[in-house]
């Protein structure tokens, strides 16, 4: 009774879709996940429908299951390969309510093998030789190294980011070395997708600065042509980041809320972010127009 | 005597709640790997975690120290009248000494 | 109940050396402080009682994050042993024991009941502004004290530049090469996007 | 009586909630949930990953307990009331911490140790304010602060503290401009690799906790059950949700700095006024 009561409610809810965004394909996600009856999740763990939209390189294909594969079950999986904003929303609804109605939804795309062979060498059997050795539960543990800023050398933690994070713009594999919350290296492995000019749109970048200041509304309002409704927008950038041709980030996001098109030059990403706390470093990255990013990043990736 | 009573029963119901209302959590191994938008990561999320403003953490704790000396202030400000506002002035003077200290020092953000 | 809570803070005390993980024995070890401040407040000193919770919380937080900072294996991923030289802990723990519990036993306990209705957080109070008044201004000094060495030790930069600015550290033998971070090569001193802001 | 305060703390709680998930939009949202799958992270601390979350369920409640709901009738009558609101205080800053920690993942981690950064420090100014109201009461409990404004309320009397209070109450429930451990640009944080009912528990526990701290604030400063006509709880319960619905259109309009300026903010800035702000009540009380 109760059990059906809360489908019934389920199936009446947002439907929380994650967006795997392809190339070309940005503005017309960004522009869809503003509709009220879709509900932009920021993590897969929190939705049901995983969107892929466009065609995707091979490249990026395993990334793309691993991210299938921590959606939450019963899940599933739509393709978006043409412009009808209708009728893939449409889809979107219609997928949850079967999902809702007790379908099976989709099985995982990867084995169920662990990241690494257990090494049970401990006298618990998980660890491996020392406090530090060995791969414990499949990984082992980060060690210490130099840091950027005040040389107090603690651990340094190494992860390759993307191509889907939310964050980051779409395609964007960045390989960060974090000490703390600071990044002590990146370095591009794999650049953004390519994208049409559309997503250079200043309503569009706006809503994506938006978003990390915790905008979600806000974001939604700028997207769709309204006045933004909300304080302390400009402010709450901090002075000088990503300062290119005599433009910060701040002074980006108050030209982008007045509708002008911004252009910067490329700069060098793996220059840019290290010494940055992870927000910045991601304030510092909205802040870029995806031309200027995809430029930058292809420059790096090829030296 | 209520009030621990009260508090332990909060805590307990609470507790019994949730076990209730939160399933058992199962996971195949690909699902288990923490969320990276589709990237790996090369080890173990904890590690020796680099706290940036450490300074600020420590400064902190003297501070709150003393702030525990306000509470009972508080209960006689009223009736020991001025005599309790010159004894704070001057303790809350003492300590702002410090967080003066501290800012020129840099320790409020992070290292 | 008071018994109740006193083998909870015992339990939790233990617990504090049989976890692996820094962060869950720096909390057991909040959890055990937590169980006294409750003694405290059945004792009739609700503001001491509390104000151990509080306290406790807060520090025990701190504590936890420097135990993770710097302790090897923070998480206790491989299995580890938290106590060190077994024998003599086990002799001080026994004599601490023997100890305080002659103590309790040997002495003449005053038994002055606090009267019905009394305010003690205001008794409190006016110790504070009357006779302990030195004690409470003394205090805030040896704070002051605390918050400046705290940041003298802790911060590396500062209002005169880094604190380690021209120092050389120890050699690992008789006239080689110094230990740890060589001077100079100051990670972070040289190229700081950030000192600005 | 006893029972009958049970009954309103759990009700209060209860209704509270669900006002506050409509405020949010998040009723349906949250109910969906339930349907879903609860995964599970590589190597996780599993106890403190299940109990976080009704620590602070626990931490909401026991904070709502110590409210009198009518002049003299609080369910925890004690005569520091504030101080254990405030130790609530610093034990959901453990809390978040331990619910980011739990999961053994990166973003959830970095989420963990920004509200530490964040959650600490924005206990000073909550403990200036809070003693601020104490002044002209003479006494640290919730009864007699709200007994001491019978004739004029703290917000008019103390108008700085519940400005202040208001930061406090959104870094306390992970809202808005102070939602540091669930911040957007680490995937909302501490709760990044939560899902199915677990996930929808710990939201239930920040709406929560939004009740009791909008009644703290509704007692401490707009008189709580004080008010003509009405009896009490109804006064309460109309001052907590215009507080919640306040708390929850400031969340949603301001933008959140990075983690960084804001330690400064809170030094430099938020201190120094919750400092004017006890001067200017002790100045009023004497």
């Amino acid at each position: 009774m109760a059990m059906t009561h809360l489908v019934r409610w389920a199936a009446r809810a947002p439907a929380p879709v994650y967006a795997a965004i392809g190339p070309g394909r940005q503005a017309e996600v960004e522009r869809l996940l503003t509709r009220p009856g879709l509900n932009r999740a920021k993590t897969p763990r929190d939705a049901a429908i995983l969107l892929v939209a466009g065609d995707l390189p091979s490249s990026s294909l395993d990334a793309l299951n691993r991210l299938h594969d921590q959606l939450p079950r019963p899940r599933t999986t739509l393709r978006w390969l043409d412009g009808d904003q209708e009728a893939i929303a449409h889809r979107i609804t219609t997928a949850l309510r079967a999902l809702c109605d007790g379908a099976a939804g989709e099985d995982d795309r990867l084995p169920d093998t662990p990241a690494n062979e257990w090494k049970g060498i401990g006298p618990h059997g998980q660890g491996g030789k020392g406090m530090m050795g060995g791969t414990p539960y499949g990984r082992p543990m980060a060690m210490t190294g130099k840091d950027v800023r005040d040389g107090l050398q603690l651990d340094r933690y190494t992860t390759r980011v993307g191509p889907f994070a939310p964050m980051l713009p779409p395609g964007l594999v960045l390989e960060v070395t974090l000490q703390g919350d600071v990044i002590c290296e990146a370095s591009v492995q794999a650049a953004p997708f390519a994208q049409p000019a559309e997503a250079d749109a200043p309503a569009l970048c706006a809503a994506r600065m938006l978003r990390l200041l915790g905008l979600d509304a806000a974001a939604d309002r700028v997207i769709r042509g309204r006045p933004l409704r909300a304080a302390w927008v400009t402010g709450a950038v901090p002075r000088g980041l990503a300062r290119i041709n005599d433009t910060d980030a701040r002074d980006r996001l108050s030209a982008w809320l007045r509708s002008r098109t911004v252009t910067v030059a490329p700069p060098d990403l793996a220059a840019l972010l290290p010494g940055s706390e992870w927000s910045e470093a991601m304030l510092i990255l909205a802040s870029l127009p995806p031309s200027a990013l995809i430029r930058a990043a292809r420059a790096t990736e090829a030296a | 005597m209520q009030a621990v009573i009260v508090i332990l029963g909060w805590t307990a119901f609470a507790v019994v709640l949730a076990r209730a209302l939160q399933p058992a959590a199962n996971s195949t191994a690909p699902q288990a790997a923490p969320f990276l938008g589709g990237g790996t990561p090369d080890m173990h999320a904890w590690q020796r975690f680099h706290f940036r403003p450490y300074s600020m953490s420590l400064l902190f704790i003297a501070f709150e120290m003393e702030m525990m000396f306000m509470y009972p202030w508080a209960v006689v400000f009223v009736s020991e009248g001025i005599k309790a506002l010159a004894e704070m002035g001057m303790f809350l003077a003492i300590l702002s000494v410090g967080i003066l200290y501290g800012w020129r020092e840099g320790i409020f953000r992070w290292q | 109940m008071i018994a109740l809570l006193a083998l909870f803070a015992v339990w939790t005390g233990w617990r504090v050396f049989r976890v692996d993980s820094m962060v869950r024995a720096s909390f057991a070890l909040m959890l055990s402080f937590v169980s006294v401040g409750a003694i405290g407040v059945l004792l009739s000193a609700p503001y001491i009682g509390v104000a151990t919770v509080f306290m406790m919380a807060v520090e025990m937080m701190v504590m936890a994050i420097f135990m993770v900072m710097f302790m090897m294996n923070p998480a206790g991923l491989n299995p580890m042993v938290m106590v060190h030289q077994h024998r003599l802990s086990i002799a001080a723990g026994v004599l601490a024991f023997v100890g305080l519990s002659a103590a309790i036993l040997l002495s003449p306990l005053p038994s002055d009941p606090v009267p019905e209705g009394s305010d003690v957080v205001a008794q409190l109070g006016h110790e504070l502004l009357g006779p302990s008044m030195l004690v409470f201004e003394t205090a805030g000094v040896t704070l002051l004290a605390t918050m400046v060495g705290a940041v003298i030790l802790s911060s590396r930069q500062g209002w005169f530049g880094a604190a380690d600015h021209g120092s050389r550290p120890p050699d690992l033998t008789a006239g080689g090469d110094p230990a740890g971070r060589q001077p100079g090569d100051g990670g972070g001193h040289g190229h700081h996007h950030h000192g600005g802001h | 009586m006893t029972a009958l305060l049970v009954l309103a703390v759990l009700a209060t709680l209860l209704g509270g909630t669900v006002l506050a998930a409509l405020m949010d939009r998040a009723a349906l949202p949250l109910a969906a949930l339930l349907t879903r799958q609860r995964v599970e992270t590589e190597a996780p601390d599993r106890m403190n990953r299940d109990l976080s979350s009704a620590w602070y369920l626990a931490l909401a409640a026991i904070g709502l307990s110590v409210v009198p709901f009518a002049p003299g009738l609080a369910l925890i009558d004690s005569p520091v009331g504030i101080v254990i609101w405030g130790s609530c205080e610093a034990l959901v800053v453990v809390t978040v911490f331990l619910h980011g920690w739990s999961p053994n993942a990166p973003f959830p981690l970095i989420g963990a140790y920004r509200y530490a950064a964040i959650g600490l420090p924005i206990m000073l100014p909550s403990m200036f304010v809070l003693i601020a109201a104490a002044l002209p009461a003479e006494s640290l409990s919730l009864i007699d602060i709200v007994e001491s404004q019978r004739e004029i309320w703290n917000v008019l009397r103390q108008p700085l503290g519940l400005p202040l209070f208001l930061v406090v109450a959104l870094a306390m429930t992970l809202r808005g401009p102070m939602d540091y451990a669930d911040a957007a640009d680490i995937a909302t944080g501490t709760s990044a690799e939560e899902s199915g009912a677990a996930r929808a528990l710990w939201q239930v526990a920040r709406l929560a906790m939004l009740v009791s701290i909008s009644a703290i604030a509704a007692t401490v400063f707009l008189g709580g059950p004080l008010g003509p006509v009405l009896p009490g709880p109804v006064w309460l319960w109309l001052k907590t949700a215009a507080l919640m619905a306040l708390t929850v259109w400031i969340g949603n309009r301001v933008a959140r700095t990075t983690p960084d300026r804001m330690l400064t903010i809170l030094w430099v800035v938020l201190l120094p006024l919750s400092f004017l702000g006890l001067i200017i009540a002790g100045v009023m009380a004497l």
